[in-house]
């Protein structure tokens, strides 16, 4: 792995996230019957972030935003550089937990009870997220995406099930409803806006840069399920991401938020159903 | 229509009078106030839509009891009347010691100095 | 040869000196310079056994008779004990094991010659340092907190003397365990550690205290029982009492019970499910005794024979018996962990989990997962230690051990709060050790078909994450910076808390050379199969990229702070803030305090009905375990 | 269980596009009563003061020694009372919204000349 | 480039209104204003807010969580007063409880006159707040 | 100690679109304890009367509130008309219930949008209020206003309607049933609305009375109590029957609500119907005395004028007892023991009016 593609991948992949946030926005608006934002509003509002001052409450809560920034994207680097994705997974949970101390370093009531939300959201998809690298090796037999995505069989076949557990809390980590406790891309919830309550100015830039990274990263993982030797495959690659994430724009635009209890159990029971039926299935072979 | 009827009474009698209606099956729509010259309190109280107000003339050195223990929803109207008027109301619960509102002057509906 | 015998009497030694000196100044040198000693003593005997190993065979009687009368007086103190307090199941199981043992011992021992009663490898190396590095930090601690604590708790009896005798005594009986390989000898320490705790856990002698020391007895006596079950049945049918030569057996189903039986003498020992319930009494017992016994070391003695029957356990349904016991554990005690709020709890539950972690890891006996399991006893043994102490030292901080009150720390002792955070960092998080044994475990796993048992580990992670992330919260946010209740930590408190943060430090990045040096020729002898280390070096080098970062971020962030300065606002209080962080405008316009709480989800997680059904599978596990057993299909 | 049942009606949507009028590219109409701004012919105007009187807000002065009828746009409700009670009717309700300003703007109507100046302010 | 021209986001805050003004300043959000067109979102938030949409009159118990909430906002901040009572008062201005307009509390940069005020005469209020608030970006710029 | 989280919530607050307190206690997130506080609307506006006379003071007594406006228009001319006597024209009855059935749907309607917001349901929350746009601008034609209408006058109302209009009235109404038909099948069937609904803040009948419910709150709990029935205005010659519904949880409160806005369409059809020709105002002379106590149904519940004249243009006393004051006490009780996430909910669920409350 080159400097250069390093650069690359630093630089390119905000652009991608940034560009389907944009997506997202204005196929949103458009499912409610309004305009929508230019494509290009997730800069605009980046861009007006880092010109705004930044106000912060005490001094501890900003490095936190950084350091998760960091961690995503080194993340970012392990899966796009074709890294063992279970360390990848591990990084990610790395930033979010940096993300989370975050919200608590706010010591604000909104930013802390966001953050208690934020660690239940991780609790409930870390189980399925953890399954889905699992089953990738019982599949491909290797925790490497290099290896798994020059299989000669794509890895969906294998793990129907798993992937099916895998969009369901995909939900959770690209915060849409119903599973968007801790912190919603709508301004109307009750927590305010969750961790983020206290962030302004640059440092909410660096977390909606996160998202973006967080965002491919999602997408990555569906990727992996459908990409193989075969270069034809990694444009159905392509579209299958694009599918899932449209599919998830329209979850979020046709369910309410639930409760944490409900997240947590459905999340749970999912990931208990989906993936270890699949595991188990697919361990007697 | 419904009917509506009032009647006057004395402080004293608040109670025993509440209570009576209460029993009938009344429920309490508000407590009103009005000052003009005589600080003049009316309970009103609804059965199938007829309205019967209890009226009492008051004025703000009498203390008058809170029906709270009958209409536990008459908190709200005791704290109010209490702030806005001055209306010595006692055992009202919970009882907001005139800060239900902020205001800058003090019983702007009752007597001001 | 020597050096053995002196790292097994000298802590006797030091007991008994400490023992009969009644002044306190002498006293706590004495105990530091104990500890040193045993410290160095560790690392020389280490140091020249390491490479080699040694294997001693000692036919020396006295040893035995000795043993035996110790034994009895031992047995003679605990019968009374149990009858003076009316818990006759005390007496009878202490009864039962010590006469069984005479009879044994007097009537069917002839012929049993026992070939190499010591035997130092590669594990027994890892273990002994583990013992005698904590373990002797943890003493120079116990120096300072038993000062601290005593000033906290004038209504406890001070029988520091008494406290600090005891656990040189253990010291001593815990190199006997790994040392030994005469399963008779280990026995016998087994018992002494047993005493040691129930001693320790009773130290304070209030009415809770005496009870869960108890009931700690009764279970680890329990477990006693099975151990010496088992001995009686190794020496009448096979004519040994050498560890070595048990597992070098072949795994047939006669050779289970046996097994089965020193499996369920390690669960009790490792209060696994459903022996869990004395550890978490245990917790009463001044803080070094929770670290030093109920976290790094005595818990560590089950699991550590379990590693040793691991070659008989890994392809037999027993083996999967107790994998299951210890995946239900694990899974459990996490699950409950996050309904607890008391630091000390909390530590306890994650110690059960990590245990049975341990177990689950040990007992699937693959090289892999073996390799885990050793790493693992590492790792949690330095990171748990730290908490234990590091909690301890912050209840005198802050008066007293509520997760909820740690936000203060940050105020109270910066220091404190960042040591803490490294033992909580090297407890879950990504580079740091326990997450990468986990990660082997999980391999090592999946390879041998364990599917059940991974999605344990799936979900147990995950609850593992919540308890342990909104704890590191609660130490980030600082809460009054204004409190002025500062203590100075004393030097005796402070040294072994620095030292144990950079060893969670330091053994994260080495472990790629216990790994080298120590696991592979460990796991290559004993499975007679090239052992690799498990991890791609890739990822061992991202992991130490990860691991820099984390040490550099923060350093590299200073000039970044220095030159952004920011306006400070108030925290947003939905508009009625009073200006102090503090308080806002609640109803009726008085000032009301803002508290932020964690979460405990009492309703998903509350101990008391997850206790219940955890303890009914495990025992429905251990049972069926039974059954196979009778049954003969083991 | 229905899950999804939103769905129907976005997809709908989006088929449909959007309901949004480009304002301020293309204004929505307004109707024949929309309540806008307060207009006047102030040649009609007698300066009797009746609107002055009885406009809840005392949005509008009149001075007769200066013929002069002006209303601050800040204070005014868009009631129409003042068309109401003019006698002359020479008050009217237009249908175009007062602009926002920078700062209070008194909008002063004086007959004869009959210019209108948004100073004063 | 002006990104603060192109992502406003709003903060609302009902002082003592009628609620009139407040559905106008929700109506604006929804399909048929769309005020996402311009990059603005109500934020509900005082940190991540540039625009302060003010409701209603003051009074004795508002005007400190008014207060707060500019303070709380980052620089460059525009306040945009909506509704006659934001502005003066309006009829209520004789009330014993209304202190009048919001600028008696905190500077208030647009002014947008209305009983109720009409989401089109919103929108232009926001419009015309963000000159000033590029003025304002200028100035921050300057002062640092 | 306990594990209580203590935190502020409102005034300023996201979801809350109107200022109010709470002090809430909260264990992980559950609500153990809510205090309000009120007090960030209060003007003082009944204290106006000293300075505007009877006649002006429709104006004020329009803007109590800018959601039910009309009603509060309404109900204060209907007071006053009470105390002088006067009969108002038919047509201007009829007029009357027409606006404000429009009121109660468009009020509905922005409930409805604003409990979808409150559960996270943004499209919904959309198509609610673009539904809304609708009866605005039936508004916005018929009075000029969209929110504030200025045309109940004492003595009967200002403006006609013509016939062209009403027939496109009839128009929309059709137009908006089919619509509202479709998200109503959202808010009662989609299973994340109903986690969100069914069974949060139950309220039992006897609860209910109790506290003093009204309105949609009081019916959803089983409470037939609807001021319509007494038939003032137009109502008297109406066919309607109060829908009331049992459960007593936030559900059947929306259920109750969806099922007044279709009734609300419904009579404004009946009035369209039977519309009679006709003067729409009487002439009003002189000046009030004596005292009046009228009661009519806002779209939250049962609202109270007490007007006292004296004789004079200026009025004694206009007191104003708004259906959210009176259903406070029992928001307060269905608040124990939900959720966070549920206070939004519930909040909404009484339909708060906190200008209308606090005046």
């Amino acid at each position: 792995m080159n400097l250069i593609k390093i650069i690359a991948i630093i630089i390119l992949t905000p652009l991608v996230g940034g560009l389907l946030t944009g997506f997202d926005r204005i196929i949103s608006a458009r499912l409610q019957g309004r305009q929508g934002p230019p494509l290009l509003q997730p800069f605009y509002d980046v861009l007006k972030l880092t010109e705004k001052e930044s106000i912060e409450v005490n001094s501890m809560h900003r490095f936190f935003v950084y350091v998760s920034l960091v961690f995503v994207v080194f993340t970012t680097l392990i899966m796009l550089s074709g890294g063992d994705i279970l360390l990848a997974i591990f990084a990610l949970t790395l930033g979010s937990v940096f993300f989370v101390l975050g919200g608590y370093a706010s010591n604000s009531p909104y930013n802390t009870i966001g953050s208690e939300r934020e660690l239940l959201q991780i609790m409930s998809y870390e189980p399925m997220v953890l399954l889905t690298c699992i089953g990738l090796y019982y599949a491909q037999k290797s925790f490497f995406i290099k290896d798994i995505i020059s299989a000669t069989k794509p890895s969906i076949i294998y793990l129907p099930g798993v992937f099916l557990g895998l969009v369901f809390v995909l939900t959770f980590k690209l915060r849409k409803s119903p599973f968007d406790l801790s912190m919603s891309h709508h301004g109307h919830q009750e927590i305010v806006k969750g961790i983020t309550t206290e962030y302004s100015g640059k440092d909410l830039a660096v977390i909606e840069v996160t998202h973006w990274y967080e965002v491919i990263i999602s997408l990555t993982l569906v990727y992996v399920f459908f990409a193989t030797v075969s270069p034809i495959s990694h444009v159905f690659a392509v579209i299958a991401c694009l599918l899932v994430y449209l599919f998830e724009i329209i979850i979020d635009n046709s369910s309410a938020r639930v409760k944490w209890q409900h997240a947590l159990r459905s999340a749970w029971v999912v990931t208990g159903v989906m993936g270890t039926v699949n595991l188990l299935i697919l361990s007697f072979f | 229509m419904a009917s509506e009827i009032l009647r006057e009474i004395s402080a004293s009698d608040l109670l025993a009078e509440t209570l009576k209606l209460k029993h009938a099956g009344y429920r309490m729509v508000a407590i009103s106030c009005t000052y003009k010259e005589v600080m003049e309190l009316t309970y009103s109280f609804d059965l199938n839509y007829d309205l019967v107000n209890l009226r009492i003339l008051t004025d703000t050195k009498t203390e008058l009891p809170s029906i709270g223990i009958i209409y536990a929803y008459s908190f709200l109207y005791e704290n109010e009347i209490k702030e806005l008027f001055g209306v010595n109301i006692t055992g009202i619960s919970p009882d907001y010691n005139d800060s239900l509102y902020k205001i800058p002057v003090k019983t702007p509906f009752g007597i001001q100095e | 040869m020597v050096a053995i015998n002196v790292l097994l009497l000298f802590p006797l030694a030091v007991a008994l000196a400490i023992f009969l000196v009644k002044n306190d100044a002498a006293r706590s040198m004495l105990v530091r310079i104990g500890a040193v000693i045993t410290a160095l003593l560790t690392l020389v005997v280490v140091g020249i056994f390491f490479k080699d190993g040694i294997r001693l065979s000692s036919s020396i009687e006295e040893i035995d008779l000795i043993i035996v009368v110790v034994e009895v007086i031992i047995a003679a103190y605990i019968i009374t004990l149990g009858i003076r307090s009316k818990r006759y199941v005390i007496s009878i199981f202490s009864f039962l094991q010590t006469a069984a043992m005479l009879v044994f011992e007097f009537g069917f021992k002839e012929g049993i010659t026992v070939e190499t009663a010591i035997v130092f490898d590669k594990l027994t190396a890892i273990m002994i340092l583990v013992i005698g590095l904590v373990g002797s930090l943890i003493c120079i601690y116990a120096v300072g907190y038993m000062k601290d604590y005593h000033n906290h708790h004038k209504e406890y009896k001070e029988r520091k003397s008494f406290f600090f005798s005891i656990l040189f005594l253990f010291l001593s009986a815990m190199f006997g365990i790994v040392l030994s390989n005469n399963l008779m000898w280990m026995y016998f320490c087994w018992e002494i550690t047993t005493l040691c705790s129930f001693l320790l856990i009773g130290y304070t002698q209030t009415e809770e205290a005496k009870n869960n020391a108890l009931k700690a007895l009764v279970i680890n006596l329990g477990g006693g029982v099975a151990f010496a079950a088992a001995i009686i049945f190794i020496g009448m049918n096979y004519h040994t009492l050498e560890l070595s030569v048990l597992i070098q057996m072949k795994p047939d189903a006669v050779l289970m019970i046996p097994v089965f039986l020193l499996s369920i003498a390690a669960l009790t020992k490792s209060a696994q499910l459903p022996f869990s319930s004395w550890l978490l009494g245990a917790m009463v017992a001044p803080t070094p005794t929770s670290a030093l016994l109920h976290s790094a070391t005595m818990v560590k003695a089950g699991v550590y024979l379990i590693i040793r029957l691991a070659p008989l356990l890994g392809p037999t349904s027993v083996g999967r018996i107790v994998t299951l016991g210890g995946g239900v554990t694990f899974l459990t005690c996490s699950l409950m962990a996050i309904s607890q709020s008391d630091a000390k709890k909390i530590l306890a539950y994650s110690t059960l989990a990590n245990l049975g972690l341990i177990v689950i890891c040990a007992s699937a006996g693959t090289q892999e997962s073996l390799w885990a399991a050793i790493l693992l006893i590492i790792f949690h043994a330095v990171s748990k230690s730290l908490l234990f102490i590091s909690v301890g030292s912050a209840e005198h901080q802050i008066g007293n051990r509520n997760v909820e009150n740690m936000d203060l720390l940050m105020g109270v002792s910066r220091k404190l709060a960042f040591y803490m955070m490294i033992g909580i960092a090297g407890m879950f998080l990504a580079p740091f050790g326990m997450l990468v044994s986990k990660w082997v475990a999980m391999k090592a796993l999946i390879d041998s078909k364990n599917v059940i048992i991974v999605i344990i580990l799936a979900y147990g992670s995950a609850a593992t994450l919540f308890y342990w992330a909104k704890w590191m919260g609660k130490l980030v946010s600082k809460v009054n910076m204004g409190h002025k209740n500062h203590h100075e930590l004393s030097l005796d408190e402070e040294l072994p808390i620095t030292i144990l943060a950079f060893l969670v430090v330091i053994s994260c990045f080495t472990f790629p050379l216990v790994s080298r040096f120590a696991l592979e020729p460990y796991l290559t002898e004993v499975y007679k199969k090239t052992a690799l280390i498990p991890i791609e070096t890739s990822d061992i080098k991202l992991m130490l990229c990860m691991l820099s970062m984390l040490i550099l971020l923060p350093i590299s962030f200073i000039p970044v702070y220095k030159n952004d300065k920011r306006r400070k606002v108030p925290i947003y209080m939905a508009g009625e803030n009073t200006g102090d962080n503090q308080t806002f405008y609640g109803a009726m316009g008085v000032k009301q305090k803002v508290e932020m709480r964690n979460w405990y989800m009492e309703e998903f997680f509350g101990a008391d009905k997850l206790t219940f059904l955890s303890n009914v599978l495990c025992t429905a596990i251990l049972v069926m375990g039974i059954i196979l057993l009778i049954g003969g299909l083991a | 269980m229905s899950i999804l049942r939103m769905s129907k009606t976005l997809i709908k949507n989006l088929l449909h596009g959007p309901f949004t009028i480009a304002y301020p590219l293309k204004k929505k109409e307004t109707y024949e009563r929309t309540r806008g701004s307060i207009g006047i012919s102030i040649d009609d105007c007698i300066f009797c003061g009746m609107c002055e009187r009885r406009c809840p807000t005392n949005a509008i002065r009149v001075d007769k020694a200066r013929v002069s009828w002006s209303i601050e746009r800040l204070q005014c409700i868009q009631c129409g009372y003042c068309t109401e009670v003019c006698p002359k009717k020479c008050l009217d309700m237009e249908n175009q919204y007062t602009e926002p300003s920078f700062g209070t703007v008194r909008d002063v109507h004086i007959k004869c000349t009959n210019t209108q100046s948004p100073s004063e302010s | 480039m002006d990104g603060i021209k192109k992502s406003p986001w709003i903060l609302h805050y009902d002082g003592t209104s009628c609620n009139g003004c407040d559905i106008e300043v929700l109506a604006c959000l929804t399909p048929l204003y769309d005020v996402e067109r311009f990059g603005i979102i109500n934020t509900g938030n005082p940190k991540h807010a540039d625009v302060f949409l003010i409701t209603g009159s003051v009074n004795e118990q508002n005007i400190p969580v008014v207060k707060q909430l500019y303070e709380q906002m980052p620089e460059p901040k525009v306040v945009v007063a909506v509704g006659i009572c934001a502005t003066s008062g309006g009829i209520f201005a004789e009330c014993y409880n209304v202190a009048g307009g919001v600028d008696k509390v905190i500077p208030v940069d647009v002014y947008v006159p209305g009983c109720a005020a009409r989401p089109e005469a919103i929108i232009d209020g926001v419009v015309k707040g963000l000159e000033i608030l590029g003025e304002k970006k200028k100035n921050v710029g300057k002062r640092k | 100690m306990g594990n209580r989280t203590i935190v502020p919530f409102g005034p300023q607050h996201p979801v809350l679109p109107e200022p109010i307190h709470l002090d809430l206690v909260l264990e992980d997130e559950t609500v153990v304890e809510a205090v309000p506080r009120i007090g960030y609307v209060h003007r003082g506006l009944e204290k106006l009367v000293e300075k505007r006379d009877f006649q002006q003071y429709t104006y004020v007594a329009e803007r109590i509130c800018g959601i039910c406006s009309f009603m509060h228009g309404m109900g204060y001319c209907m007071s006053i008309e009470s105390i002088m006597g006067a009969e108002i024209p038919d047509r201007a009855k009829f007029l009357r219930t027409i606006w404000a059935e429009f009121s109660r749907l468009h009020s509905h309607l922005m409930w409805l949008g604003l409990l979808a917001d409150a559960f996270g349901f943004e499209s919904l929350f959309m198509q609610s209020w673009k539904l809304r746009e609708e009866v605005l601008d039936v508004f916005e034609e018929t009075t000029g206003g969209r929110v504030i209408f200025s045309v109940c006058d004492i003595g009967g109302v200002r403006k006609d309607i013509k016939k062209e209009t009403l027939e496109k009235i009839l128009g929309v109404l059709d137009r908006m049933e089919k619509e509202l038909t479709e998200i109503a099948g959202v808010f009662l069937n989609d299973s994340t609305v109903k986690l969100r609904t069914r069974g949060v803040g139950k309220l039992s009948k006897e609860a209910a009375f109790e506290l003093g419910a009204l309105g949609p709150m009081a019916r959803a709990s089983g409470i037939e109590m609807d001021m319509r029935t007494q038939g003032y205005a137009a109502y008297s010659q109406l066919d309607f029957k109060p829908i009331i519904d049992l459960e007593g949880d936030s559900y059947a409160r929306t259920k109750v609500r969806l099922g007044e806005m279709f009734q609300a369409m419904d009579l404004i059809r009946q009035c369209i119907g039977k519309m009679p020709e006709g003067d729409i105002k009487v002439k009003i002379t002189g000046s009030p005395k004596g005292e009046y106590f009228t009661r009519l149904e806002q779209p939250r519940g049962e609202v109270l004028y007490y007007v006292k004249a004296n004789g004079t243009k200026f009025l004694d006393r206009v007191r104003v007892r708004t259906p959210t004051f009176a259903n406070v006490p029992a928001l307060l009780e269905t608040l124990k023991n939900c959720s966070l996430a549920d206070v939004p909910i519930l909040i909404l669920t009484i339909d708060p009016c906190i200008s209308c409350t606090e005046r």
